[in-house]
């Protein structure tokens, strides 16, 4: 169990149907009407703690960090450093300088695949990624594996869109370099078993990242539990701002690993002979953070620990069910994507429709849902379909969001049918 | 044959008659759906301009002073729009087809389709479009 | 003169001295004293102008970009890109493609020296820095001339902190593969003769980046004018939020770089046999961006284009002028950098005393100046001293705050002589 | 010998005789001042703890049961500050400094300059100074 929970077991938690008014955005209209928003997978709304806290910020707080001995920097410097704390046991790390700040999940992913990759992969060597995985996940990889002479496999999915573990454990070999697969499917919702692949890779020594840009969205991780070597995971996918993110490594691995970015705050002395290099997290923090999205990030996990992990994953279950039961009444939906584990992700296509068109008469009647590939063409291209319409909802969706939804697609299926 | 902004004041006159976005896209769905816009053999990579949303194929003709469009989507929507485009455009004169002010869209309502952020290939089809009217041939895919 | 000046020749401007109402933060108190503000060289403060634009993003816009039909999603794009558009009007770029968002001038430089450098540096070559140089424009060019076996070559300066020109071009040659040179030197403020630079490098075909994170506090800059070939700054020193930044570069160069981060956003299809990359700017913008962190550099720009951009400079030459006589009036001042063209910044010694001692006490008397080497070892060396004190003025600031430093460092003088 | 905390206490009398920020830095810049801490000779790169901003040199040596440290900083307040650190620890049992619980910065207002981020090299010199105390003379360089 997470430690955060832990510290929280004796705090009376908020009742999860509170959360939908602390953000003022599920308020406003899109089009006219009501704004029904279930695109949270693409980017989560904010509540109003996480816009105090970095309002407060920039009226009272803001000085660079790690630099002045005057209070104000100090001040800044402190919750910064408390921010990277709360990340930590957010997903229960072992050391807060195992949490290093970066803009989003893409810029984790890359760190590591040039500043691990370009130090430990080998020519000739695998790299295994999963047919599930967002660009994200796949282009930074294939970026180094084309400089270093590498080759990319993929684990295969059922119909459902789940991993086919036996196919993986016959992937697996000293040959793979690196295993690098999502928690969460966030075309599908599928749940990946991740504690397993991660025990299967390291019968092989082969490290593994966790791409959890999906996860953090729906309740705390436990990357000790998970064991994985790295975990990677965007703020504005959380409650948080935009423009931060978080790379988690095992601080071994991150010790061994080269810097990245080369600047301020990374270095220990700098001279035109002999530079050396900071310590952990600092190494791989090259320049002025952003200091405010680390506060607001800090700010959307305390946000977080108001409410009862288990109540918001029940919650989101009910939304879920009754979200496709609902859509199955309205017949000619094709599901895409149907884990016996997912999230409150519903991919779907309307019979003899394009996902624009629907997407486009939603819009019309105030239902912000995604269209087209998320970012998965490899996957779409395994269905051999164009895209989807995908429906992803947080903890601050209702019951009325989906009738509204369901209605919309009944009007969508008229018009177009 | 009408001049482009002739046809394009028709269109906004048509529109005028609808109460509500309802009717006004059902029109627009109609259109997309009725029309066979493109022969089938055209639908290849070499006519396509990539949205991220949709795809638009595009294909012109020069017919003696005139140039023809042929296009098509696989979205209805779009499909109904690009109708609209080569029912002011196709069969006008290259230079007019360059130097035209496509005011119809916005007056109509649909500005919020052509955005250059809106990627369903549709401003690309009308650079393109209007490329032809200069003379190129080269072709954007975006 | 940039378009932005053009377009708002008829616009009657507010005056400077306004301005330091718009800071919130400078109406609070540090250590029980109305706080003085002297270390914007570091970050600047934000108006209320800024903070405001955030907010209504958060509270009203907030959508992932580029990807959604829906509305929400359509006006964040369209605030976003409108953003890239006025930081071109800003810089006066030819087009708003040739500016790439990244977290700020840091990575701006690791941009180019790992994109450009590692596709056209030649082994054997030489980059040239100068030996005013920040770090964050040392340290990316000495890992990648490491890399590729490369030189690094260093302008020297005269006491007065001033490049020496006539050396650098004897340092020109075929040979030489980049020049990097900041635009306003953090440390001391000289103002280098960016366009001379320019021109002189161009001679031999050489590429320049200027690092120009000191120069948008002070107004708008001119990027066709200066002619580079680069150009990079930060939004938190320009009164935007932390974790934004801008390069600049011509389209030809930035066209011929391969991508650096590869992600969502920033290709055109994606398959495991074979990826292809967007166009510009999106080629260099991999996963999601920090929109709010756009919008919120969108607003500064729009915040700066209020005041007449010679007022502020007047003004802050006004205050340069008053800080410097005021602290000869101490006496035992003993002023690092001195150069004839110099901006709203004084870096100095106290003689006998260390510039920690002297910033600590400043700082119990509400005083925020900057101690240290900021960033600049190499400079400090150079003068063969540990660092300065560093008192950085804004538009926001005045005269009072001077008189306040001046009064303060007499007092330090007494505790500590 | 006093023990530690005899000493923290009494260091804690002393500032409660203060009236203002400005009388506790004048007594710390006092005593930063005025005791020759450490040896010139051991002003080298084996001795340092380097902060950010001030320079910290620290010695310890072992006589009998007992730990004696001898440390010196660049600036005059880090000084004073570590003269007092001396104070408390110097001439202790190692066991005695590894536990210690230095509980006077605190109580004295001067909480800030052992912040983790301060980087005046005073939060490594502590951690070194228990390091010692733990027998372990691995050295941590800030
Ligand atoms: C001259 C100069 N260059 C580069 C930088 C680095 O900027 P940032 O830390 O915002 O990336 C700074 C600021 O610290 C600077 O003053
Ligand atoms: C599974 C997955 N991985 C990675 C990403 C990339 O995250 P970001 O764009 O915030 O860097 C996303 C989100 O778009 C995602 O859903």
């Amino acid at each position: 169990m997470p430690a955060i929970l832990k510290e929280n077991s004796a705090i009376k938690f908020r009742a999860v149907r509170e959360a939908r008014g602390d953000f003022p955005i599920l308020s406003t209209q899109m089009n006219g009407r009501p704004l029904v928003f279930l695109d949270s997978a693409a980017s989560s709304q904010k509540p109003q703690f996480v816009i105090d806290a970095i309002d407060k910020y920039y009226r009272e707080q803001n000085a660079n960090v790690h630099r002045g001995v005057y209070s104000l920097s100090q001040l800044a410097t402190d919750l910064f450093e408390q921010s990277r704390e709360k990340v930590r046991a957010f997903i229960n790390g072992q050391y807060s300088r195992e949490v290093i700040f970066v803009r989003g999940a893409t810029e984790g992913i890359n760190l590591v695949a040039q500043s691990y990759g370009r130090k430990f992969f080998k020519p000739g060597g695998t790299i295994i990624l999963s047919q599930l995985e967002h660009h994200s996940n796949i282009v930074p990889w294939q970026m180094i594996a084309e400089e270093k002479g590498l080759e990319i496999k993929v684990i295969p999915i059922n119909k459902e869109g789940e991993l086919q573990l036996d196919t993986f454990e016959q992937m697996l070999s000293e040959k793979v370099q690196m295993v690098a697969v999502n928690h969460i499917s966030n075309a599908l919702g599928t749940v990946n078993p991740v504690k397993e692949i991660v025990e299967m890779a390291h019968r092989f020594d082969v490290p593994v990242l966790i791409d959890g840009a999906q996860a953090t969205l729906h309740g705390s991780i436990d990357v000790q539990e998970i064991g994985a070597d790295f975990y990677v995971f965007s703020g504005h996918k959380m409650f948080g701002p935009t423009g931060i993110g978080v790379l988690w490594g095992k601080e071994e691995l991150l010790n061994k690993m080269p810097p990245w970015h080369g600047g301020g705050e990374m270095i220990k002395t700098v001279s035109f002979e002999k530079t050396t290099f900071n310590e952990l997290p600092f190494k791989f923090e090259a320049g002025t953070p952003n200091i405010c999205g680390s506060i607001g990030l800090g700010a959307a996990v305390d946000y977080f620990s108001q409410f009862d992990p288990k109540e918001v994953v029940a919650y989101e279950k009910e939304l879920l069910a009754y979200c496709t039961s609902g859509l199955e009444e309205v017949g000619g939906i094709r599901f895409v994507g149907t884990a016996k584990n997912k999230t409150s992700v519903v991919s779907f296509l309307l019979e003899g429709t394009h996902p624009y068109d629907v997407g486009i008469i939603l819009d019309k009647l105030g239902i912000a849902v995604r269209t087209g590939h998320h970012c998965t063409q490899p996957l779409m291209d395994h269905y051999g379909i164009p895209g989807t319409i995908r429906a992803s909802m947080a903890m601050y969706n209702n019951k009325e969001d989906i009738d509204r939804l369901i209605e919309g697609v009944r009007r969508a299926k008229m018009m177009l049918g | 044959m009408p001049n482009i902004n002739d046809i394009q004041n028709e269109i906004i006159e048509d529109f005028s008659l609808f109460d509500d976005w309802m009717e006004k896209y059902e029109y627009i769905i109609d259109m997309g759906k009725s029309l066979p816009l493109i022969d089938e053999k055209y639908k290849t990579d070499d006519y396509i301009i990539k949205g991220c949303q949709s795809k638009v194929w595009l294909k012109a003709e020069k017919e003696g002073d005139r140039v023809n469009f042929y296009a098509d989507s696989d979205a209805v929507i779009t499909k109904g729009i690009i109708s609209m485009l080569i029912k002011v455009l196709s069969g006008q004169r290259p230079e007019e087809i360059a130097n035209a002010d496509l005011y119809f869209i916005e007056k109509i309502g649909l500005k919020e389709h052509l955005s250059p952020t809106r990627s369903n290939g549709l401003v690309s089809m009308i650079k393109q479009m209007k490329y032809y009217g200069l003379g190129m041939e080269s072709k954007i895919v975006n």
